[in-house]
């Protein structure tokens, strides 16, 4: 096997991850809910975010199922989000969605993604690229819509 | 084995490279065909020398282009034993065919309350268009299921099929579980309700011999490019009395009898159902592709494959943690094989294997509805064809258990 | 003349070969252009490295695919200036996009009372499809005509594209007279009044220098093989806003999000008009012909085409018993042009002009509407490309002179 | 020009057929008429028949507009059928378009079509098959149909 390339995409971090999700759990009673599927693999996150009054995110959580890459994105996702403001965690994303398309960007906004900088490699995989984007996807449209509840199937990447 | 199929892969220079260092085994074969140099050729060839558009050319090059597409034609239909050249109709793929079907016999047949009965496996290609057309004209569509084996409940069929039917749509071959489904027997029971019966070739013509008049499908569409031909080229045959009571479906160039500002008429068939410029080269490049699986005979082709199946199916069902969907029995089996690993999802599974240079599919393979049915969002699959042999299975075998050992941890200790 | 521009030809094999023992002059570009050895080794390269079925394949090959197909439709994009790659959906053909947009926009948006505005040069393929929804939904169909030197009538252009226009869809360059239409007063009249602009780009595209931002077309239809690239590919480009209000066309594998056994939502753009397996090699070689162009330049394609109509022309003008449809100044005139001589049928003219190895057209060229405008059932019909030459048009002059010889009983009493 | 091969298609024959071609006139009172049109190249015939009582062709007259093939072709034809029974008239047709499409036949057949059977030569023109087959199809549908007159535009071939 072309193991090192493998180790490379499903690095111990990213493993570790998948097998031990952070924050999998739903969190009923959240300020913003949404659910998001991946029509070309059938992945599903369904994300729970609580905002506190002054706009951070005091709380987050998702279920659903996928496969490793998109079940470690969500979990280094909620971890590098945790207790930033609305509008940092947007940036993020966006350096996120950025990093993965082999975009440029500072080291500070890469180390802010704390884990989830790991998942750069994934621009030598293109196929997988929308499994580690799901999250951070799910993450900016829960934060941007009006309507604390989106129809699921509206919600396909 | 066949010792002369096992020469063949000299045809196929795609197949003779390097992918993430290991040497390619193409198992995707349900996605779509390696071509051999004998159809690139032909391609080439076309265009280097014969290159025209057809019909109504008076010059030499449009003579020879013409004499070129319509001898393709003629090479389909003998493929298939059409009864008539007019009755094989040039379109961009399968999917292509089975929207023109739904398009112009579906909208002029299918009145409210009318039933259309199609298969749980269908490929989304033969079921969103009866889907919308039922949604549109207040018709009703139902499903045939399957039995434990995975294979059609022709039981249900027989429930489901009634004088209210007027369209069963199903597959020859499913691209997911390599069932072989009884298209002849599904014709003649929508013939005993009246009901017109529309097979979708896509996974059987390129692999076992197709005779629509023995079937007695009323059409039957299929792409070039699962059977080794080029992109954007496929079959519809259709009976020539359907045909020739349809509206078009295009309009345009070639297809017409007399164009007045106001109104039209229409060409014979087939050209009724040819509009503008066709995929002449890619009709060309099919011809040469019937040549090559001529050549062979569709018998050995067949042969070949279950060959393969016959050796890997018990050796995957035998490893630990696996799924495999379908019929478990290797006589039930076309080359098309979905399967699971255990706690692994199957898009995993496909990166893995392709790091070992093993091509497989994974996804829901345009089958969503049987996805839900079987309780699954994915499945891996491998898919064989003639050019594929027995090493390549010992190769997806050894893929499948460093993937199992990377996942579970194996590999990933000793890194 | 561009001397860099006549040493080309030997990109294109095809034309180095005789017919009836004559070197060929190949003048039917209208109909089809040859391609380029660059086009023929961009469909091998394809075939034979990277070719598997695009988009939800997680292997290498099927990465690399996907990664050439849509890197064609960025080549294709920039080419014609479309604001997004989103915006550019590849279809069969000219005729299918413009099918597309009757059968789905027109479709939708068309109601009994409405009109549609079209000319009398039109293409079958950019005339039936409104002909026929006019009829189906009882609309309006009107048609601008002539001035006397073969240019739209744009007096009555204005007259006729009123707040009741919903649809104006007009070709850019004619097939037929070689006419250019002003294509981007046409698409502001028609924003005037609310109503959309569907331009034909068939004989435009392959011609000159087309962005269809400056020229703020709706709709704009093109096909792939009068470009130099391969057959069954073409380009339907439409603005997002109205492609995103659309329905799909065909429904199957690829253009959708979710199926469900009766009902199902649809992907996003373009993807949603991209049902089923697409002509991928198509796609690709369609990009080469885009990169081979912009080698040469639009530019000087055009200027090399003008070159040898003011050359032609004249001399052809000054034929005794010639009538030359269309624009009578090289100015005006694409590289089409459609002729008659005197008391002889364009059949024989093209037959005879065949024998001298000049490949010319002979009918109505898809526009029947037009020849009964004009009095005619069918004319001759030579049209130049970019490896036309000065020469060539020598070779028509020479043999239009022998062939009116011919038939004046000139040779036949040498016999 | 490749004089020979032109001069096998255009022959003598064939150009005084399309120069001075018999019985070019209607016959307003035939039994038998119609009119037939080729899409194609816009050629278009009107046959007309008088069958007599004991199903003899007594007279025939074409009129309409076409290529030199298709003048002289129509020409001929009516040269070849008059006086002849439908029945024989029906033959000749039948030869003739085999004859077009190269099959092989009896050389009385061939003598029977007279001047006509000097378009065999038309089988090496296949774009030009039709033109000749014109005038042959028109008086195959004009004998065989059931009502003396036919709407043009189906009659297409
Ligand atoms: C002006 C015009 N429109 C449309 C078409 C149709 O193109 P296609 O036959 O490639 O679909 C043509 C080509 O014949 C054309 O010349
Ligand atoms: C069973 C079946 N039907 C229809 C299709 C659609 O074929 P295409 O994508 O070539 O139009 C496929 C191919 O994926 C198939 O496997």
């Amino acid at each position: 096997m072309g193991l090192e390339k493998l180790n490379s995409l499903y690095r111990e971090v990213i493993l570790d991850h998948s097998d031990h999700p952070h924050h999998k759990h739903a969190l009923p009673d959240a300020t913003h809910k949404i659910t998001l599927k991946n029509p070309t693999c059938g992945d599903v996150i369904n994300l729970d975010i609580q905002l506190s009054d002054d706009d951070k995110i005091s709380d987050i959580g998702f279920t659903g199922e996928g496969c490793t890459i998109s079940q470690s994105s969500a979990s280094m996702m909620t971890d590098a989000v945790m207790g930033k403001s609305k509008d940092q965690a947007l940036h993020m994303a966006k350096t996120f969605s950025d990093m993965v398309m082999g975009k440029q960007h500072p080291q500070a906004d890469l180390d802010e993604l704390q884990d989830a900088a790991i998942l750069s490699n994934i621009m030598t995989f293109p196929a997988r690229i929308k499994c580690a984007t799901l999250a951070w996807w799910a993450l900016q449209r829960a934060l941007l819509k009006d309507d604390s509840t989106e129809d699921e199937e509206k919600g396909a990447i | 084995m066949d010792s002369t199929l096992n020469k063949i892969d000299q045809d196929f220079p795609i197949l003779d490279q390097e992918v993430n260092d290991e040497h390619l085994v193409y198992l995707d074969n349900a996605a779509t065909a390696q071509r051999p140099n004998q159809v690139v050729n032909a391609l080439t060839h076309f265009y280097q020398t014969d290159n025209a558009n057809v019909h109504r050319g008076v010059h030499t090059l449009a003579e020879r282009a013409t004499a070129d597409y319509e001898a393709a034609r003629r090479k389909v239909q003998a493929f298939i034993n059409a009864p008539e050249p007019e009755e094989v109709i040039f379109t961009k793929g399968c999917t292509d065919g089975l929207n023109l079907v739904a398009s112009t016999y579906g909208e002029a047949n299918i009145k409210a309350g009318d039933e259309i009965v199609i298969s749980i496996m269908e490929h989304h290609s033969n079921l969103i268009p009866w889907q919308q057309l039922a949604l549109k004209k207040h018709a009703t569509l139902k499903y045939i299921h399957l039995t434990d084996d995975g294979e059609l409940d022709m039981e249900e069929a027989a429930r489901l099929i009634t004088d209210k039917t007027k369209i069963v749509a199903v597959a020859h071959a499913s691209n997911v579980m390599g069932t072989v489904n009884p298209v002849k027997q599904l014709a003649a029971l929508a013939h005993q309700h009246g009901a017109v019966f529309v097979g979708d070739g896509a996974q059987s013509v390129p692999h076992m011999k197709v005779d629509v008049q023995d079937l007695d499908v009323d059409f039957y569409a299929f792409s070039g490019h699962k059977m080794m031909g080029p992109t954007g080229i496929g079959i519809l045959y259709g009976k020539r009395e359907l045909l020739e009571a349809m509206p078009p479906y295009q309009y345009g160039g070639e297809m017409i009898g007399f164009v007045h500002q106001f109104e039209s008429t229409w060409a014979e068939l087939p050209y009724k159902f040819e509009a503008g410029t066709q995929n002449i080269a890619g009709a060309v490049g099919l011809g040469a592709a019937v040549d090559y699986l001529n050549n062979i005979g569709m018998d050995r082709v067949q042969a070949h494959e279950k060959e393969i199946v016959n050796y890997l199916l018990p050796k995957l069902e035998a490893l630990d943690g696996i799924t495999v969907y379908g019929p478990q029995e290797p006589a039930k089996h076309t080359g098309v094989i979905a399967f699971n690993l255990e706690n692994l999802h199957p898009h995993d599974v496909a990166t893995a294997l392709d790091m070992e240079g093993v091509a497989v599919r994974a996804g829901h393979h345009c089958a969503q509805p049987l996805m839900e049915y079987l309780g699954l969002t994915a499945t891996a699959r491998a898919s064989f064809y003639l050019y594929n042999t027995l090493a390549d299975a010992d190769r997806l075998l050894e893929a499948l258990q460093a993937t199992k050992e990377f996942f579970n941890h194996g590999s990933r200790e000793t890194k």
